[in-house]
C-alpha cells in the first residue's frame, strides 16, 4: 500500500514537471497559482494542521512578505529574490509580536482574533500606513526576478521557480513533521494539558508554529510580488485567508499531499468551471460542500508517523 | 456632547441588527459548536425574499403598514428557517462526527453557493425596496434627530431578542435546547431528542437572521447579493465579543459593536473604524479570553 | 538518613468562594511511597495540580529538591523531575502507543525546527536514542507488544463491561443502570453512552493497560519523583496487583511516589506513609497502621468505607 | 476516495463539455475581461451585454472586413490574481484586442500580460493616472483620467459657489485618486476650503455615524467620489437626518439605481460629473445604440462603464476596419495617430500618444424631482 502511494506521488510529480511542455500558457499559469497556494497551504498547515490552532488570518503574514519585497525593490532597488530572506524574517517577526498576546486564546476566539488581524492589516494597507504601502493603489512596477542573470517572466519560467520552491518546502516540512518538533505540535493539537504535563512547553511551540508558518508565507509573498509586479490590498483580504484555510481542511489537515491536492481543487476548480460562465462560483461552492461531505476528514488525511520496526515485535 | 448622543443612537441602531444576526450564530454554536459561516447569506436570502413577497403580494396595501409588515416578517422568518433546516441537513448533518473544521469548510462552501444562487436568480445589480412603506417621521428629543424608523428597528430587535430569551428560559423546548447545549450526551440520556433540538435551532437562528435581512431592506432600502458577507462577519464578531454560545452575550456584543463602530468613526477615524472595532475586540479577548459574558470554564484536570 | 525531596508549606488554593486546599503542609521523603487519601472532593487532585503547576496556589510554597517551584509552568516542573498521570485519562487518543511515550521523551531532547528540517547527525542520533528509551519504558510496563496500536483502541474498564454483561445476561426487557458513569470523566461517559447505544465490540487493551501506558509516558520523562493520581481507578483485581508490583519496581529504581487512591487495599499494601485530607485540610498523617486507627480518619473516611 | 472520484470526475467532464469550442480562423476575436462574479458582477455582466449587442450588430451587417466578430469573455472577479489568470487565458485564445476591465489595480495586474503578448487592451473603468504613464504601446482607455475628472469637479464646485467643501471617498483606488486630485485643485483655488476629507467603508448599509461627523464640520457642500450604492445611501440617510446640504458625486455615481436607492425626494438636486450618457448625445450612433439596447434587454444601459466598454469595442473594430488588418501594431498606430473625433457612444473619441482619451469628455448632470439625470448646460 505504501509503495503504491509513493508510486502515485512520483508519477504525479513527473507529470507536473513535464506539464509545461504540453499545456498552454494559461494552464501553466493556473498551475503557478496552484503552486503558490500549495506553499501557502503548507505553511498554514503547520499552524492549523499540525498544531491544531484555528487561524484564519494567514494572509496578514503573506501581505507583510509581499509588501516588504515590493518596498525593498521599488524604493531601494533590491533585486526581488534577494528580498526574500528579509521578507520571510519580517513576516516571522510580525507573527512573533502579534501572536504573543493572543496565543493563549482557544478555538473560535483565536479564530476571530486572527480574522481581526488580517482585517486590521488590510485596512492599514489601504490607509497607507506609515506612508509606505501606497494605499489602495498598492505598489506597482516591481521587477521580475532574476536568477544568475536569467530573467524570469513567462508563465513556464515562473512554473519552475514556484514548483522548485514547493519541492523544497515539501522536503523540509516532511522532515519537520517527522521530528521532535512536529510531534510536539501534534501533542499540542491532541491534548494541550497532557502535552504540557508531558513536559512540552506548549506556549513556546504555539508561537514557534506561528512564526515558521509566517516566515514561509512571507517568503512566498516575495514570489507573488515578483509574479504580479503589483501588490495591492485586494490580494490580501480576509477571503484570501479563507481560501488558504479551505485548502488545508479540504485537502486533509496535517497531511502534506492532502494540502497540495487541496490547492489543486480550491484554486483549480474555479478555473475548470469557467465554462459555466456566471455560475462558475456556484458550482464551486456546491463542490466544496460535497467534497467535504464525502471526505469528512479531508481528501487525503494524514497517515500515522512511521517508526523503525520494533525488532521485539514478532 | 450632543454629537456623542447622536452617535450613540446611530450605533444602537446598527448594533441592534448585528445583535439579531449574532443570535443565529450563537444559538447554532451553542448546540453544535459550529460556526455557521453561511449564516450571513441566510440573512441576505431573508432580505431578498422579503422584497419579492412585498412587491408581489402587496401586503402593506391590503393590510396596512403594521399588519402587512408583521405578516411579511412571519412569512420571511418561516421560509428562511426552512432554508436553514435544509442547509443543516445537507451540509452539516453528515459532518456531525467529523473534525470541527470540516464543517466550517462546508459552511464556507455553502456560503459561496448561496451567494451565487442569489446572484443568478435576482441578478447582480442592487435591488431596492419600495419607498415610503413605513412612515418617514423624525423624532426630535433633546436636540437629537432620530428617524422614527430607527426606533422601530431597534424596538423590533429588542422585542425579538426578549421573546427568544423568554422562549429559551421558560419553555420546555427552550430547556431542551439549553440542555443539549450544555452536554449533548447527557441530554440524549435524559430522553431529549437532540436531532429535533438541532432542527429547532437551525430554524430559529436563520429565522432571526432572515428577520434582520428584512429589517435591513426596509430600513436602508437597498440590498445586494454580497451584503451577507460583511454583516455575517460583523455579527460573528459580535457573538464572540459577547461570548459565543451565550444568548444575552450575543445581544450585548452586537449592541456594543455597533456603538464602538459609531464612536470609533466619530472620534478617531472613519477609515479605520473597522480596524478599531477589531482592536477593541482583541483587547477585550486578551483580558477576558471567553468574551464578555462567556463562561470562564477552568478546565478540569 | 532519607532526605526530604518535596515539601509543601501552608498551601492554599481558592476557587471563587470555595477553599479547595486550605493551609496544607507535608513533606515527602526521598524514595518513599506516599498515599494521599480522603473522601471525594476533599481536594486531593487540587493538591496534585498545585504541585505540578496546573494551578497556581494563592498562598504557600512548594519546594522540590531544595528549589522553590511555586507557580512554575507545568513543563518546567516536569523538566525538573516531577511527572504525573491524570485522574481523568488524558492520552493522545489518535496517536500510537509508542508516540504517546515519545511525548514523555520530549523534554529530554533538544532537536528544534532547524535541526529537524536539515536532519543533522546530532538530531538523528538523538531521535534513535529517544525511540530506544520509549521502547524500554513500554517493556517495563508490559505494553511493548502494543507499541503500534492507537491508544484509543484500548478499551474501558472491564469491570463495568462485566456489570453490564451480567445485567444483560438476565434477558431483560428494560435495563436500569445505577450510576454506571460514577467516577467517569467526559470521554468515558461519552463512550459509555455509545456503549449503551450499541452494546458491541470491545477494544484490544483493557482499561488497566491504558493506565500503565500513562505511567510509561510519565517514566519516560526521567523523573525523580512520580505523582500518580488514582492509578488503580477502573482497574480490576489482577490489574491492581500488577500495579502494586509496578509501584514496587519503580521504587527499586529509586523513584519517589505519591498517589491518590480510593482503593484502600492498594493504599495499605503499597504505601508506607499516608496523608489524609478532608475539606481541603490535612486531618492526619502517618503510616498505614496509624492512619487506620486514627479516629478522625475513621470518622471522616475509613469509617464509612469499612461499613460496606 | 471512490465516492470523491465519483463526484469529481463527472463535474470535470461537465465543465470541459461546457467550455467554449475552438473557433475557426475566419473570425476576428475580441476579448472581454470583466467582473462577472463577485461584488462588481453587475458591471461586468452589463459590459458583456453591451459587447454582445454590438458584435451582433456588426455580424448582421456582414461582419468586419467579411469576417465574423467573436466576443470571448473571461471573469476576473474583481481580484488581481484571478484577473491575471483571465488575461493569460485570453492570450491563449487568439484575441486581437481585449476590452476591460473595471478597477485600476485589477487592470494593472493584467497590463504586462497583454503587452508582452502584443494584444491591444482598451480599459473601460480604470481611471488611475499611472496606467498610461508606463509607455505601453498597446494600452488605451476610453474612460478619462482622474486628473481630468478632478479638474471638472473642482471647477463645478467653484462655479456653484460653495465655500466649505467636505470630500468623502471610499478608499478604493479610483475614488481616492479622484478625491485627492479634487482636493489638490480646490486648495489652490481662492475662497474654497476643504473642511473634511476622509474615507468611508464601502459595502455597508449605515452611514449615519459618518454623516453625523461630517455635519459637525458644517460644510456647505459634500463631494463624494465613490460609487452609486453608497452615494444613494448617503443621500437617503442625509435626508432622513433632516440635513439638506448640496451633494455632488463623481462618475461612479452615474447609475439609475442611485435614485432608486435614495428615493426621488432625497436624490433631487444631486449633482454629478460624468461622461455624457448615450441618450444625451444627438448622434445617430448613440440613438441607435440606446434603442437597440432597450429592445434587447428591456431597459436603458445602467452603467456608464458598460457604455465605455462598448466604446472600447467600437474603436477597436473601427481600427480593424480602417486598417483592414488584425495586426496589432497597425491597429495601435491607427488608434494613436489616425483616429480623430470618432463618434463614440459617450462623445467624440481620439487618443493621444499615451493611449489616453483626449478632449473635453466630462459633463455635469443634476437629478430632477422625477429622478431623471438632466444634463446641465
Amino acid at each position: 500500500m505504501k509503495d503504491q502511494r509513493n508510486l502515485i506521488y512520483a508519477g504525479f510529480a513527473l507529470l507536473l514537471l513535464l506539464s509545461p511542455l504540453f499545456l498552454n500558457r494559461y494552464w501553466v499559469d493556473v498551475l503557478n497559482s496552484v503552486g503558490l497556494y500549495a506553499i501557502l497551504g503548507l505553511s498554514l498547515n503547520i499552524i492549523v494542521g499540525y498544531a491544531g490552532m484555528f487561524h484564519m488570518g494567514h494572509a496578514a503574514f503573506y501581505a507583510v512578505g509581499a509588501y516588504t519585497t515590493a518596498i525593498l525593490n521599488t524604493t531601494y532597488g533590491v533585486p526581488v529574490l534577494w528580498a526574500m530572506p528579509l521578507s520571510g524574517f519580517l513576516a516571522g517577526l510580525f507573527a512573533l509580536i502579534v501572536a504573543r498576546p493572543i496565543i493563549h486564546l482557544r478555538g473560535d476566539y483565536l479564530l476571530i482574533v486572527t480574522i481581526g488581524l488580517v482585517e486590521i492589516v488590510r485596512i492599514a494597507l489601504i490607509n497607507d500606513v506609515f506612508g509606505i504601502t501606497g494605499g489602495s493603489n498598492g505598489i506597482f512596477g516591481i521587477d521580475r526576478p532574476e536568477i544568475f542573470g536569467y530573467r524570469i517572466r513567462k508563465p513556464a519560467q515562473f512554473f519552475y521557480l514556484i514548483w522548485a520552491f514547493a519541492a523544497v518546502t515539501v522536503y523540509l516540512f516532511h522532515r519537520l513533521e517527522n521530528s521532535r518538533f512536529g510531534r510536539a505540535l501534534t501533542y499540542l493539537r491532541e491534548d494541550e494539558v497532557a502535552a504540557e504535563g508531558s513536559g512540552i512547553n506548549t506556549a513556546h511551540y504555539k508561537l514557534a508554529a506561528f512564526v515558521i508558518g509566517a516566515i514561509w508565507a512571507g517568503m512566498i509573498g516575495t514570489v507573488f510580488a515578483a509574479k504580479m509586479t503589483i501588490v495591492s490590498p485586494e490580494s490580501f483580504s480576509f477571503w484570501e485567508s479563507v481560501v488558504m484555510f479551505m485548502i488545508v481542511i479540504l485537502g486533509g489537515s496535517g497531511s502534506i499531499p492532502g494540502v497540495i491536492l487541496g490547492a489543486f481543487l480550491v484554486i483549480g476548480l474555479p478555473e475548470l468551471f469557467r465554462g459555466f460562465a456566471n455560475a462558475r462560483m456556484l458550482f464551486f461552492g456546491a463542490a466544496m460542500v460535497f467534497m467535504m461531505i464525502f471526505r469528512t476528514q479531508g481528501i487525503i488525511p494524514p497517515r500515522p508517523r512511521k517508526y523503525p520496526i520494533d525488532e521485539a515485535t514478532p | 456632547m450632543e454629537q456623542f448622543f447622536q452617535q450613540l443612537t446611530n450605533g444602537l441602531a446598527v448594533g441592534g441588527i448585528y445583535a439579531l444576526i449574532a443570535l443565529g450564530y450563537t444559538m447554532v454554536y451553542g448546540v453544535l459548536k459550529l460556526i455557521n459561516f453561511a449564516h450571513g447569506d441566510l440573512f441576505t436570502i431573508g432580505s431578498y425574499l422579503g422584497l419579492t413577497l412585498l412587491t408581489s403580494m402587496a401586503l402593506t396595501d391590503k393590510l396596512g403598514p403594521f399588519f402587512g409588515i408583521l405578516l411579511l416578517a412571519v412569512m420571511v422568518m418561516i421560509l428562511v428557517g426552512i432554508v436553514g433546516i435544509l442547509l443543516d441537513q445537507v451540509a452539516y448533518r453528515p459532518l456531525r462526527e467529523s473534525p470541527r473544521l470540516s464543517a466550517v469548510v462546508s459552511a464556507l462552501g455553502a456560503s459561496i453557493f448561496f451567494q451565487n444562487t442569489i446572484m443568478l436568480i435576482y441578478g447582480a445589480s442592487f435591488h431596492v425596496y419600495p419607498q415610503n412603506i413605513l412612515p418617514r417621521m423624525v423624532v426630535n428629543v433633546f436636540g437629537l434627530h432620530i428617524p422614527m424608523i430607527r426606533i422601530l428597528v431597534l424596538l423590533a430587535s429588542v422585542v425579538m431578542m426578549l421573546a427568544l430569551y423568554t422562549f429559551i428560559q421558560k419553555t420546555t423546548i427552550g430547556t431542551a435546547i439549553r440542555a443539549a447545549a450544555e452536554d449533548q450526551g447527557a441530554a440524549k440520556l435524559m430522553g431529549i431528542d437532540v436531532n429535533g433540538v438541532i432542527m429547532i435551532v437551525f430554524f430559529i437562528g436563520p429565522a432571526l437572521g432572515g428577520a434582520a435581512g428584512l429589517m435591513v431592506g426596509l430600513y436602508y432600502g437597498q440590498v445586494n447579493f454580497t451584503m451577507g458577507w460583511i454583516y455575517g462577519l460583523k455579527a460573528f464578531t459580535a457573538a464572540i465579543l459577547g461570548g459565543i454560545g451565550n444568548i444575552p452575550g450575543a445581544m450585548v456584543g452586537g449592541i456594543l459593536l455597533g456603538v464602538i463602530e459609531a464612536l470609533g468613526a466619530a472620534y478617531i477615524s472613519i477609515a479605520w473604524k473597522d480596524a478599531i472595532a477589531f482592536l477593541v475586540l482583541i483587547l477585550i479577548l486578551i483580558v477576558r479570553p471567553t468574551g464578555l459574558l462567556g463562561e470562564r470554564v477552568a478546565e478540569k484536570i | 538518613m532519607s532526605s526530604t525531596i518535596l515539601s509543601l508549606k501552608e498551601l492554599t488554593k481558592n476557587f471563587g468562594g470555595l477553599t479547595a486546599v486550605d493551609n496544607v503542609s507535608f513533606d515527602v521523603q526521598s524514595g518513599a511511597v506516599m498515599g494521599l487519601i480522603g473522601p471525594n472532593g476533599a481536594g486531593k487532585t487540587t493538591v496534585f495540580n498545585l504541585i505540578t503547576g496546573n494551578y497556581k496556589p494563592d498562598n504557600g510554597q512548594i519546594l522540590f529538591d531544595d528549589q522553590e517551584i511555586t507557580g512554575w509552568r507545568t513543563h518546567k516542573v516536569v523538566m525538573l523531575g516531577i511527572a504525573r498521570t491524570f485522574q481523568t485519562i488524558r492520552l493522545f487518543q489518535n496517536l500510537s502507543v509508542l508516540e504517546n511515550v515519545l511525548a514523555g521523551c520530549h523534554c529530554r531532547m533538544r532537536t528544534g525546527a532547524f535541526r529537524a528540517m536539515f536532519r543533522t547527525p546530532a538530531g538523528k542520533k538523538e531521535e534513535a536514542h529517544a525511540l530506544e528509551l520509549a521502547r524500554e519504558q513500554l517493556e517495563f510496563v508490559g505494553l511493548r507488544e502494543e507499541a503500534q496500536s492507537l491508544s484509543k483502541n484500548l478499551s474501558y474498564g472491564n469491570q463495568r463491561l462485566l456489570e453490564i454483561a451480567r445485567a444483560l445476561a438476565t434477558g431483560p426487557k428494560m435495563l436500569v443502570l445505577d450510576e454506571p458513569a460514577g467516577g467517569m470523566n467526559e470521554q468515558e461517559t461519552d463512550a459509555l453512552i455509545d456503549l449503551i447505544g450499541k452494546m458491541r465490540e470491545r477494544g484490544h487493551l483493557s482499561y488497566g493497560n491504558q493506565r500503565l501506558l500513562e505511567i510509561a509516558r510519565a517514566l519516560a520523562t526521567g523523573p525523580k519523583m512520580l505523582v500518580l493520581d488514582e492509578p488503580a481507578g477502573g482497574m480490576n483485581e489482577q490489574e491492581t496487583d500488577a500495579l502494586i508490583q509496578l509501584i514496587a519496581k519503580m521504587r527499586e529504581r529509586g523513584l519517589t511516589i505519591i498517589l491518590i487512591e480510593h482503593d484502600m487495599g492498594l493504599v495499605m499494601r503499597a504505601c508506607e506513609h499516608l496523608v489524609v485530607i478532608e475539606y481541603g485540610r490535612k486531618i492526619a498523617e502517618g503510616n498505614p497502621e496509624e492512619i487506620k486507627e486514627n479516629p478522625k480518619v475513621i470518622e471522616a473516611y475509613l469509617g464509612t468505607d469499612e461499613e460496606e | 476516495m471512490k465516492k470523491f472520484i465519483a463526484v469529481f470526475f463527472p463535474l470535470l467532464a461537465l465543465s470541459l463539455l461546457l467550455s467554449p469550442p475552438l473557433f475557426s480562423a475566419e473570425t476576428v476575436k475580441i476579448g472581454l475581461m470583466g467582473p462577472m462574479t463577485g461584488p462588481w458582477a453587475s458591471e461586468g455582466q452589463e459590459m458583456k451585454q453591451v459587447l454582445d449587442l454590438l458584435a451582433e450588430d456588426i455580424n448582421s451587417a456582414g461582419g468586419l472586413n467579411g469576417k465574423k466578430v467573436e466576443v470571448i469573455s473571461e471573469d476576473d472577479s474583481g481580484d488581481p490574481r484571478q484577473a491575471s489568470l483571465a488575461a493569460t487565458r485570453l492570450t491563449t485564445k487568439g484575441v486581437v484586442a481585449v476590452i476591460g476591465t473595471y478597477g485600476s489595480s485589477i487592470t494593472e495586474a493584467t497590463q504586462n500580460i497583454y503587452d508582452e503578448s502584443e494584444i491591444i487592451q482598451v480599459a473601460n473603468g480604470s481611471t488611475a493616472i499611472r496606467l498610461t504613464e508606463k509607455g505601453l504601446d498597446y494600452f488605451f482607455r476610453t474612460c478619462p483620467r482622474d486628473d481630468e475628472q478632478g479638474r471638472v469637479a473642482a471647477n463645478t464646485i467653484k462655479k456653484l459657489g460653495h465655500k466649505k467643501v467636505a470630500i468623502l471617498h471610499d478608499n478604493t483606488s479610483y475614488a481616492k485618486g479622484l478625491a485627492s486630485e479634487t482636493q489638490g485643485l480646490l486648495i489652490e483655488m481662492e475662497g474654497v476650503e476643504v473642511v473634511f476629507f476622509e474615507a468611508i467603508t464601502p459595502g455597508e448599509r449605515d452611514y449615519n455615524a459618518i454623516l453625523t461627523k461630517v455635519k459637525a464640520t458644517s460644510p456647505d457642500a459634500i463631494f463624494f467620489t465613490g460609487y452609486y450604492p453608497e452615494a444613494g445611501l448617503l443621500l437617503r440617510q442625509k435626508t432622513e437626518m433632516g440635513w439638506d446640504v448640496p451633494f455632488m458625486g463623481g462618475d461612479a455615481t452615474n447609475h439609475p439605481d442611485l435614485v432608486k436607492i435614495a428615493g426621488n425626494a432625497a436624490a433631487k438636486g444631486f449633482y454629478f460629473v460624468s461622461a455624457p450618457l448615450p441618450k444625451d448625445l444627438d448622434t445617430p450612433e448613440a440613438r441607435d445604440f440606446v434603442e437597440k439596447f432597450q429592445k434587447a434587454y428591456g431597459h436603458a444601459p445602467n452603467s456608464i462603464y458598460a457604455v465605455l466598454a462598448g466604446d472600447g469595442f467600437r474603436v477597436v473594430t473601427e481600427a480593424i476596419k480602417q486598417t483592414d488588418s488584425t495586426d496589432t501594431q497597425k491597429i495601435a498606430d491607427y488608434l494613436h495617430k489616425e483616429m480623430e473625433g470618432f463618434p463614440g457612444l459617450t462623445g467624440k473619441i481620439s487618443f493621444n500618444d499615451k493611449g489616453d482619451r483626449v478632449g473635453e469628455v466630462y459633463r455635469v448632470y443634476q437629478v430632477n424631482e422625477n429622478g431623471e439625470f438632466i444634463l446641465q448646460p
